[in-house]
């Protein structure tokens, strides 16, 4: 059922009896012509493009719980295009794009919320790196403005301008990032790609992999095997836990990262903030929540939770930033296990294993990559060769030493 | 006497009156009351609005799981929003206002939402408001924001200050009611080490709102026994006021609140304390929360949980209303009907959806129409309930009423023992989720058990109290068995009456009714987690604690699913909401981050310095002199000081580690990309460090002042970085080398003296006996001299091209030695200067630092590649051989120079090639570093750029779009300044 | 998260520094792409897994902690200087 | 020309940081200044003769583990495996020690690294549980036990007196404003004294 104002009163008339399933919960088919492993963000949207885009509709998502419930349902929404680095760039900025129309592409509000994203600067190093930022996205043809002291304070008069440790200098402002509701990304990408004709498989937890030859040809789940010419693996967080079941190890790492969200609020925080001189980012949902996360707790987790000295780390950031924040109270915390890589970029590729693709490494900032990763993702499996947006992203770099590191930390996940 | 007082009773202090306003009005309570059980005592029902349809709405419940009385407590920037009335510890002068209305609580126009209720249902924004795109942000957006939200942050700086504290334990009791006391006695009795923990400003829990007897006590007399023996233990800490909101890994966070129930914080003290607990084992003695009944209506101000209004009236002596019904399907609800009687206004009637009810149960309603079999259906009124209508065997029947107790069940609080992972499971006997699988070192006892007599909870209390403190080694003498009637305590679970016309809601808060339950199941979001999300159901600031268990149950019900199929969402800290300035504590303004301060800030301060933020450091960026308005002339004229004639510079904040051992040279062969085990005593030499995967982490100095004596210098920003690395080398690594290091950066006060007069000022300051003759110390030679009462290290290095010394002494005398400095260096003119003129220097050497040091560089990048000694392995060789690290198109070291003087360069332009766009496939690197060069008398700047060695003598474009720049320079030499070196000898 | 430190005793793990998985040992002399393996390919196990930090705020040791990754329990912690070469 | 090098004050990391806070009664911290220090690091597989060597030294046996061992004017203390900080009342204490741990452990001069503070008072354990996350407790940290470990962001080397009356920090002197403040804060509703160097 097509969704409108029309829809809507129409339902609202009928008791709203009349709607159906967002999406179809489907049941696994024998084989399929593609098969997904991982109906978060990234799974779902890539079997949408690979319906839309490349005709491609004999796919199946399999995921082991409910759609929606790992990263993309559990993250601070933020979405923007302000890398640095031209191996990154592309990807994020062909994803803010495909964000700019979604909605109306998929036929559901996301919420897509372009509200600015402004990332502080408090030394003129940092100033400096925001420029050399900033300017490698302007000639990538991205929106991009540094805004001194004096232009933050007008967006933020309540921010600690005056008694700060790291005094605020300034900001990178990214007119065009913002926010969208992230789950109804997964729900608005579910229900496409399910009209498209894709299966939507819930409980259905990928256990191992089928493979004649060298070459995978299949999954065995807990609903059975199921055989599939290409199979692509989408699963965030579980990354390195699939590729042992294919034999090979990733440069990947999972973590946790926390995040937060406070009691409802009358509109406070317009935009999107991100303090530099600490752990901390914060927005306000339009239901009124202050949303907010900071750093990785910092060890190899697969507990979907964290601890309280870095919730402590956060509210510091967040008070020695925003002092205003103070009497907001928390209403919940929760964790997401990322897959953290190597270089803290992302890998969209072939699997060393063939008939098997490999997309992951999103770490912390995946779900604005969600539509350009599904698009791209897409147009590999489909075609066989990366996307233009996507040819930096290749597993050998870590090898070859064409490592995309944008905080030049080097090969230790935790710091990226 | 207010309008709802009752004549006597209640554990209010009846001597103490209490002026308070709500809304503006000023009305009293008196102390002992909440701000709850004063608005119950003068009558008021109307509270506050709920979220989506601005219903009107009231007290709900007695504790922090209220959904609707959420109110802004204080005024200005102690404004308080979402504060539970519930909690809110009645004090003079309290200001509180109900939030989420305009223009007024009883005239509220977004109420007109209700109207539209049928096109807003659950998930009605994700349907609509996608055409025209644009007007999302514009219209919509906006719209929807300002209608959602409760109340409002005051918009200033929270005045208050937050405390945090860590304590330890054997024992820790959350909830002081009669289990969490039980356990607290009989445990801190054996002299285990007990934290007992109440939220309430009062130890009892359901003992302070009950008509019971413990040991042939009343309930509080009771409590108030056992609290004043636990106060006597030295072993026994007790908190109130504190909530128990998260269990971590081997930590428990709570927060107390230490002065909210004061009229005015006293001076010094912090608002609240964040504790972090480190118990041994932990008892959760938390109680359980009144489950209420989903039925048309069931929101008007008047219905309330039957516990709830039995609490206000035995604790608070205040009647919440005066023709009172009770609906119930648990026996405990009846205890309302005794409690009404008792205060002289019994109840209307007694609807019990069970058929039968004990003889016992019945007992305790007195002479009251009941009628079991029977549900109320619908909930009649505007602002207040009017009156409610039931059916039964007895068909329809219409009851005038002001007031309705619910008692759908009990769920006990058992959150807490869910954060780490671990889940509840269904109880069909107790109707409730009662503890499976749970962490290690925690047990449940009590109501939270789902043990709901309170001879149960003394019971499990005094076991579980002794068997910790057994655990903990201690020998309880004997687990008293306290003396306490088993109350009738069954239930029939009914979670849900349908039929009834009005609105039926689930959760309170967030609006979520029974059809949009039914709506999502319809759409297929039958996943609890699923449903949560699609309808907002339990995501309030109660956070579910009295809307979970039926919107699941409803769920299972229409999915044909039981409840335990359905399964419940994962509860998270904080269990209750934790104001966030109590979690950040003291770290905040000034003290977001301790400041390290060299030995001789304090004689910077004097010469006036304007200093910087350095990592943890303020350093003196450069010291302005009277007459000078602008930080370019200060820092020339610094430069031009040093260049001329000589100048000093505090160079504390470097890293210093000391080593020593026989296999220090070794060692350092392995840690730096170049060799050092040759370095001869006397003698500096230059390093290069390099992480693992072949970029570079830092560079320094490493000197051999003795045979066995070593010093490295790292740069001020990766200090801790490289001391942390140094030993992981030695320890994993390479355990088998005989090394010793240990970091001297606190112990060594530095000054650079660095200029054409540098000697002589040394010469000055150490006397004619010293000898500092080029001959006893060459460029990159160290020594150590006589200075004063202590010995100074000298070491001859330079980072800004000039003949250049390192001064060091020990820290107690950096003060004296910057002071001596400039006394000996009065006649020379000496210049203090600060790190802007150092990075001009460095600039004008070609020196990297910071700038190009940025983890993204290897040694090649930075014109460092002859550094990679080709005959030893070290960290880092390997990945840095890697072709693609050494291929010539990877931006590399250069200089810039504008084509037009006096033109500015700005770090973080781009770097292009004349006569193309600006787009990115002709981006071909970056300036790193800029700066004016007084001695060039031009901006001069750092760069990495494409193939940039080979390209000296080409004109470029310097491409700065976000600061409107955008001019042409020359690429050239990076060292822009005596590149034969022969400053640093002359 | 409480830490066992072999010298220190049990200490809030917000004073320790992560460096990962212990079980790569660094490859001998010469081999490139045994090294990258050893710098970038993880096992990243959901289970017990050995694991470096280093007791910044502390002891200054660097220890080999037994972890599971799936609830962070501790079953053993010791100094890894004292560990057996690879 | 002036003699640049007659005026050579030694100033301890809390020189001029005196001060009485509230009623001044809760707590009283005073400066330990003119402690010559040094940090003892035992050559590998040397531990134990380094231990017995600074036994020696204090004519009481020291351990290579948490402890503190005092002896006559030096105070030993136990800071990591095979590591020792040694404080000492006397100006050649690096010399002396250099002496007797020869081949044994590398001796290095720390004397001006810490600033040092001894808290005593009766609301001590109160204000320290703000800022510490050890326990203090008897049954936990024996008299002679000594941490390094950390107090509001600050590296802290903790110990206290035989009668745990005193608690002493030493901590970077860089830091020694920062901690104060940590203190202040912490104390200001009891009071506290520094008397400062
Ligand atoms: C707290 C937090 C905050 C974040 N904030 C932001 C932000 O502000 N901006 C941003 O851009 N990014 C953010 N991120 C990152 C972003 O959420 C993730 O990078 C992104 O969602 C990951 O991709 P995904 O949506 O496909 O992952 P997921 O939603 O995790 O999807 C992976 C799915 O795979 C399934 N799966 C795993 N193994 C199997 C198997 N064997 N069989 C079947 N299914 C399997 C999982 O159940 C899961 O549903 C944040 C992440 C977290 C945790
Ligand atoms: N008859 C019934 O059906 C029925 C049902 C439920 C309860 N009860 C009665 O309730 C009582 C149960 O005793 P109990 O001791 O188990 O519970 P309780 O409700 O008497 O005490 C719980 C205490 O824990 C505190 N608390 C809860 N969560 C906390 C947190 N996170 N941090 C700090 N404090 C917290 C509460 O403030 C309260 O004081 C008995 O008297 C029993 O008769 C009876
Ligand atoms: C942007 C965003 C806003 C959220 N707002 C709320 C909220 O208002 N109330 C709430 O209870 N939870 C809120 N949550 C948290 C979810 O309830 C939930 O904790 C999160 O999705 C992770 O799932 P889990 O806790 O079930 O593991 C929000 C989450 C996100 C990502
Ligand atoms: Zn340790």
């Amino acid at each position: 059922m097509r969704y409108s104002v029309v829809s809507l009163l129409a339902g609202a008339l009928t008791g709203n009896r009349r709607w159906t399933p967002a999406w179809r919960d489907a049941a696994p088919k024998p084989a399929y012509d593609v098969i997904v492993i991982g109906g978060g963000g990234h799974g779902l949207a890539t079997a949408y493009y690979l319906a839309r885009t490349h005709g491609i509709a004999n796919v199946a998502v399999l995921e082991r719980g409910w759609i929606g419930g790992g990263n993309v349902g559990r993250n601070t929404t933020i979405i923007r295009s302000n890398y640095l680095l031209p191996g990154n760039i592309p990807l994020y900025e062909l994803s803010l794009k495909l964000w700019e129309g979604l909605e109306q592409d998929i036929n559901y509000n996301a919420m897509v919320s372009q509200r600015g994203v402004l990332n502080l600067y408090h030394s003129d190093a940092q100033r400096d790196a925001y420029a050399r930022r900033g300017n490698a996205m302007r000639l990538h043809g991205i929106d991009a403005e540094l805004l001194d002291q004096g232009a933050v304070r007008r967006l933020y008069p309540f921010l600690d301008y005056d008694n700060a440790r790291f005094p605020i200098q300034g900001g990178l402002l990214q007119r065009r990032g913002g926010t969208v509701r992230h789950d109804a990304v997964a729900w608005g990408y579910a229900r496409a790609a399910s009209d498209r004709g894709v299966d939507i498989v819930q409980n259905c937890a990928v256990t191992g992999f089928l493979r004649e030859g060298g070459r995978i040809t299949g999954v065995e789940t807990t609903r059975g095997t199921i055989r599939a010419a290409k199979v692509a693996m989408a699963v965030a967080g579980s990354s390195s836990q699939v590729a042992d079941m294919a034999g090979f190890r990733l440069p990947i790492e999972s973590h946790v990262l926390q995040a937060f969200v406070s009691e409802g609020l009358k509109p406070i925080i317009p935009g999107v903030i991100t303090f530099g001189a600490g752990h901390f980012y914060i927005s306000q949902s339009d239901k009124g929540g202050l949303v907010f996360g900071g750093d990785i707790d910092g060890y190899n987790s697969y507990a979907q939770r964290g601890n309280l000295p870095v919730v402590e780390d956060v509210c510091e950031g967040g008070m020695a930033l925003m002092p205003a924040i103070g009497r907001a109270r928390m209403l919940r915390s929760w964790g997401g296990v990322m897959d953290m890589s190597m270089d803290g970029s992302p890998i969209i590729d072939h699997a060393p294993v063939e008939g098997l693709y490999l997309n992951t490494g999103w770490c912390y900032g995946g779900f604005k990559a969600i539509p350009g990763s599904g698009y791209a993702f897409a147009h590999l499996i489909a075609r066989d060769e990366p996307h233009p947006a996507a040819t930096a992203l290749r597993l050998d770099r870590f090898a070859l030493g064409r490592v995309i590191d944008e905080k030049g930390q080097g090969a230790q996940p935790n710091l990226h | 006497m207010t309008s709802h007082r009752l004549a006597s009773g209640g554990l209010i202090d009846r001597a103490t009156p209490i002026g308070f306003s709500f809304d503006g009005r000023p009305l009293t309570g008196h102390a002992g009351d909440t701000l709850a059980s004063a608005l119950v005592a003068n009558g008021i029902r109307l509270v506050g609005r709920s979220f989506k349809y601005h219903r009107p709405r009231g007290i709900v419940s007695a504790g922090p799981e209220e959904p609707n009385a959420l109110v802004e407590k204080g005024r200005g920037p102690r404004r308080e929003p979402n504060t539970r009335a519930t909690t809110i510890e009645l004090h003079p002068g309290l200001d509180a206002a109900s939030q989420n209305r305009w223009p007024s609580l009883a005239f509220d126009i977004q109420a007109i939402a209700q109207f539209a209720a049928p096109i807003l249902g659950a998930g009605f924004y994700y349907k609509t408001f996608m055409w025209p795109a644009a007007l999302w942000e514009r219209l919509y957006e906006p719209a929807i924001r300002r209608a959602a939200g409760l109340g409002r942050l005051s918009g200033a700086a929270d005045p208050d200050a937050y405390e945090k504290a860590h304590a330890f334990c054997d024992l820790l009791v959350i909830g002081a009611g009669p289990a969490g006391l039980a356990a607290a006695l009989t445990a801190g009795r054996a002299g285990a080490r007990v934290i007992l923990v109440d939220q309430d400003f009062r130890l009892g829990g359901r003992l302070l709102c009950e008509r019971v007897e413990v040991d042939a006590m009343p309930g509080p007399v009771w409590a108030g026994e056992v609290e004043a023996e636990l106060k006597s233990l030295s072993n026994v800490r007790i908190l109130t006021r504190t909530s128990a909101f998260g269990l971590y890994d081997g930590e428990v966070g709570a927060v107390e609140r230490l002065t909210d129930h004061l009229p005015v914080t006293p001076a010094g003290e912090a608002r609240q304390r964040l504790w972090t607990l480190v118990p041994k084992r932990i008892l959760l003695a938390a109680g359980a929360i009144e489950r209420p009944i989903v039925f048309g209506g069931n929101d008007r101000p008047g219905v309330m949980l039957a516990s709830a209004m039995r609490t206000y009236v035995e604790r608070y002596a205040a009647l919440p209303g005066r023709q009172v019904a009770l609906f119930t399907t648990t026996d405990d609800g009846w205890q309302t009907a005794a409690s009404f009687a008792r205060a002289g206004s019994p109840l209307a009637a007694i609807i019990d959806a069970r058929r039968e009810v004990p003889e016992a149960v019945r007992a305790l309603a007195g002479d009251v129409p009941v009628f079991l079999g029977a549900r109320v259906l619908d909930a009649i009124g505007g602002q207040s309930l009017r009156a409610i209508d039931i059916v039964g065997d007895h068909g329809r029947r219409r009851l005038a009423v002001d007031g309705l107790a619910v008692s759908g069940g009990f769920n006990p609080d058992l959150a807490l023992t869910t954060h780490l992972g671990h889940k509840p499971v269904w109880s069909d006997e107790r109707a409730a989720f009662i503890p499976g699988d749970l962490p290690a070192n925690v047990a449940v006892a009590g109501a939270a058990a789902g043990r709901f007599t309170l001879a149960a909870a003394l019971a499990d209390g005094a076991r579980l109290g002794a068997e910790a403190a057994r655990e903990a080694g201690h020998t309880p003498a004997e687990t008293p068995a306290f003396r306490a009637g088993d109350e009738p305590c069954a239930v029939a679970p009914l979670f849900h009456v349908e039929g009834g016309r009005g609105k039926a809601f689930v959760d309170l808060q967030n609006d979520v009714t029974d059809s949009d339950v039914a709506l999502a199941a319809r759409e297929g979001f039958v996943s609890v987690e699923h449903l949560k999300r699609y309808t907002t159901l339990g995501m309030a600031t109660d956070q579910g604690r009295t809307s979970s268990v039926n919107g699941l149950a409803i769920l299972a019900a229409l999915t044909g699913r039981t409840i335990p199929e359905t399964g419940t969402t994962r509860a998270r800290p904080p269990h209750v909401p934790v104001a966030i300035g109590a979690l950040a504590g003291l770290h905040r303004g000034r003290d977001f981050k301790p400041t390290r301060l060299t030995p001789a800030h304090g004689w910077a301060k004097e010469q006036g310095a304007i200093f910087v933020e350095s990592g943890p450091w303020l350093r003196a960026q450069w010291f302005p002199k009277a007459g000078e308005t602008d930080w370019l002339q200060s820092v020339t004229r610094e430069v031009e000081a040093v260049r001329a004639g000589v100048g000093i510079c505090d160079v504390s904040t470097l890293g210093k580690i000391a080593l020593s051992g026989p296999d220090v040279g070794t060692f350092l062969d392995r840690v730096y990309a170049n060799t050092f085990s040759t370095l001869p005593v006397g003698k500096v030499r230059y390093g290069l460090m390099l992480r693992e995967d072949g970029f570079v982490m830092d560079d320094g100095t490493t000197a051999r002042l003795g045979p066995d004596e070593w010093v490295m210098s790292t740069t001020t920003a990766n200090a801790g970085k490289v001391m942390q690395h140094l030993a992981f080398c030695h320890q994993v690594l390479w355990p088998e080398l005989d090394v010793q290091m240990v970091s001297v950066t606190e112990q060594w006060a530095q000054f650079a003296v660095a200029g054409p007069r540098s000697r002589d000022l040394l010469e000055a300051l150490f006397g004619p006996e010293a000898d500092v003759s080029d001959a006893a110390l060459p460029y990159l030679g160290c020594t150590t001299l006589a200075l004063g009462p202590t010995r100074a290290r000298l070491f001859r290095i330079s980072f800004s091209g000039e003949r250049a010394y390192e001064i060091a002494v020990p820290a107690g005398y950096g003060d004296a030695l910057a002071r001596a400095l400039m006394a000996a260096g009065r006649d020379l003119g000496v210049t203090p200067y600060g790190t802007e003129a150092l990075a001009v220097m460095r600039i004008e050497k070609g020196h990297v630092a910071g700038a190009e040091l940025n983890g993204q560089t290897v040694a090649r990048d930075l014109g460092l590649g002859r550094m990679l000694s080709k005959k030893k392995d070290y960290v880092g060789r390997l990945m840095a051989e890697r072709a693609a690290l050494n291929e010539a198109s990877r931006p590399t070291l250069v200089g810039l120079k504008p084509t037009v003087a006096g033109v500015r360069l700005r770090s973080g332009a781009h770097v292009l090639p004349l006569g193309v766009p600006p787009t990115a496939e002709h981006d071909q690197g970056y300036v790193t570093s800029t700066a004016y060069s007084p001695t060039l008398g031009s901006w001069i700047a750092l760069a990495l750029v494409a193939n940039g060695p080979a390209r000296h003598g080409e004109e470029v474009r310097i491409h700065d779009p976000v600061r409107s720049g955008d001019v042409v320079a020359t690429i050239v030499s990076p060292v822009f300044v005596d590149p034969e070196g022969a400053r640093l000898h002359g | 998260m409480r830490i066992p430190c072999p010298y220190c005793g049990p200490r809030d793990s917000s004073e320790f520094a992560y460096h990962g998985d212990a079980a790569p040992r660094r490859p001998a002399v010469g081999n490139a792409a045994a090294m990258a393996d050893y710098v970038y390919l993880r096992a990243n196990p959901a289970g017990p897994m050995e694991e470096l930090w280093y007791h910044a705020q502390g002891c200054r040791s660097w220890l080999v902690v037994t972890r599971d990754t799936r609830d962070h329990a501790i079953s053993n912690a010791r100094l890894a200087a004292t560990r057996s070469p690879a | 020309m002036a003699d640049p090098v007659s005026d050579w004050t030694h100033r301890g990391g809390f020189a001029g940081l005196s001060r009485r806070i509230g009623s001044g009664e809760g707590l009283k911290a005073v400066e330990r200044a003119g402690l010559a220090a040094a940090t003892v690091i035992a050559r590998r597989g040397k531990a134990a003769d380094a231990a017995t060597a600074l036994g020696r030294m204090l004519g009481a046996p020291v351990v290579d583990g948490g402890k503190r061992t005092s002896g006559g004017d030096v105070t030993v203390l136990g800071t990591g495996p095979g590591t020792w900080l040694v404080f000492g009342d006397r100006p050649a204490l690096v010399a002396d020690l250099t002496a007797a741990l020869d081949g044994l452990a590398a001796v290095v001069d720390q004397s001006d690294a810490n600033a040092i503070l001894d808290l005593s008072g009766p609301r001590l354990v109160d204000v320290l549980e703000k800022g510490l996350r050890l326990d203090l407790h008897p049954a936990a940290f024996a008299a002679d036990d000594v941490a390094v470990t950390a107090i509001a962001h600050v590296g802290v080397t903790l110990w206290m007196s035989d009668d745990r009356a005193t608690v002493t920090l030493a901590i970077p002197r860089s830091l020694a404003g920062s901690l104060l403040h940590w203190l202040e804060a912490s104390a200001r509703p009891v009071g506290l004294t520094v008397e400062a160097d």
